[in-house]
């Protein structure tokens, strides 16, 4: 279990092979599944096109949230590990934003944990993106979807 | 006693205020510094209009929750990561 | 969109590279979100406490359907890119045996794509394992679990 | 006119065949093939029996598929990979 924020950019095989040796080291030969989740900056976004974003968060509480995301996913779907990392600053576009991963002994569990992950970091982890073209910039709205998505997990027993 | 608050992202743009320390009372909850703020001028009537989260030392709360000596009390606009 | 069977272990850093590349490839700048899972062997399997397993399957339909899985994929999903691969032969205990990766505009559009494809690989493709300890096998049954989890997108709109 | 019966896994081992090759009328189905495989010997009556699973050409098929000239029919039982 590890979490991690950020500014430089992270790399995707290095995160995998971690989680990989936590996932042996906390249940030897026991994970059968390994699921992955990588977000990255697209070209078009909600303002229409853009050169990149920037990430604000809130420092002393970021972490803490993550962690305790990442102990929550662990718990609740009785995963081998789970990690999650986040950037914050200036993104540019095809950059990656977000890595997730969960390590589980089935399938099922691995990718529960890894939606849960992403969609519950969309509504707990004091994260906020502005997007920016040139000199202008503008807040990105929270979507509905998303709050849809949390309630999801809240809900189901 | 006191306690800091502080905002970020547009609640942060729209109050002018990143971060100040304010005296309260002893049993003063989030909804009483919340109106409190609303009352002090028109930077933070706006900024805290509308859907604000809430976070005491940290972690999420709601407005009923009771503030103590040397908290921190965030206010933000729903998160936007991931 | 790529899809292999091979005997020799692949490299999941090597695998999320190309998946990324074709997705940049075919659809430049949209891709904000990919996916990837890795099945790994367990120590402790069906039959209990296992050396590894055999992966047998039919040469000539592997391929062609594994190749249509992927097809399927990107279109029900409106993916950027999707692929997979799949080991045969021996296997042994905390190696890995299959890999999906699924890149799409949103992450929900992600995770369902490479749920699907394990969902459905495990109804569709014409592999069988067989656990070994020591000089016995065992032929691994099907489980009602898989046909229930493939049933779900036959029956989804 | 002939085709190629293959067969794999534990359907492979119990029939003992792992491939054959056929003499079929025109219009025969695979559930034709099926029950003329059964009643060749023990072995393939075993090998047939429960949930097998077809292929013609290296594409899933039902039983009431038609068969024709070169086709290779492929039965094995559920599969397990992934």
């Amino acid at each position: 279990m590890f979490s991690f924020i950020q500014e430089h950019d992270f790399n995707q095989a290095e995160l995998y092979t971690k989680l990989q040796q936590d996932a042996q080291h906390r249940a030897p030969g026991n994970t059968g599944a390994i699921v992955t989740f990588t977000g990255l900056v697209r070209d078009f976004n909600m303002a229409g096109d853009i050169d990149g974003i920037t990430l604000e968060h809130y420092p002393e509480m970021t972490k803490k949230a993550l962690d305790l995301l990442v102990e929550k996913a662990v718990t609740r779907f009785s995963l081998t590990s789970a990690a999650a990392v986040h950037r914050v600053g200036r993104i540019y576009n095809n950059e990656q934003i977000v890595w997730v991963g969960c390590a589980g002994a089935h399938r099922q569990e691995a990718f529960d944990g890894a939606c849960f992950l992403m969609d519950m970091l969309k509504q707990s982890v004091p994260l906020w993106k502005k997007e920016f073209k040139g000199n202008t910039s503008k807040w990105v709205e929270a979507k509905r979807s998303d709050d849809a998505a949390a309630l999801k997990w809240m809900t189901k027993p | 006693m006191q306690i800091t608050v502080k905002t970020f992202a547009q609640t942060r743009e729209l109050s002018k205020t990143p971060s100040l320390h304010l005296e309260i009372e002893e049993g003063e909850t989030v909804a009483n510094v919340t109106s409190r703020l609303k009352n002090m001028d028109s930077n933070w009537a706006l900024a805290l209009e509308g859907s604000v989260l809430t976070a005491r030392n940290q972690q999420l709360c709601d407005s009923k929750t009771v503030l103590g000596a040397n908290d921190e009390l965030a206010y933000f606009p729903p998160v936007t990561g991931g």
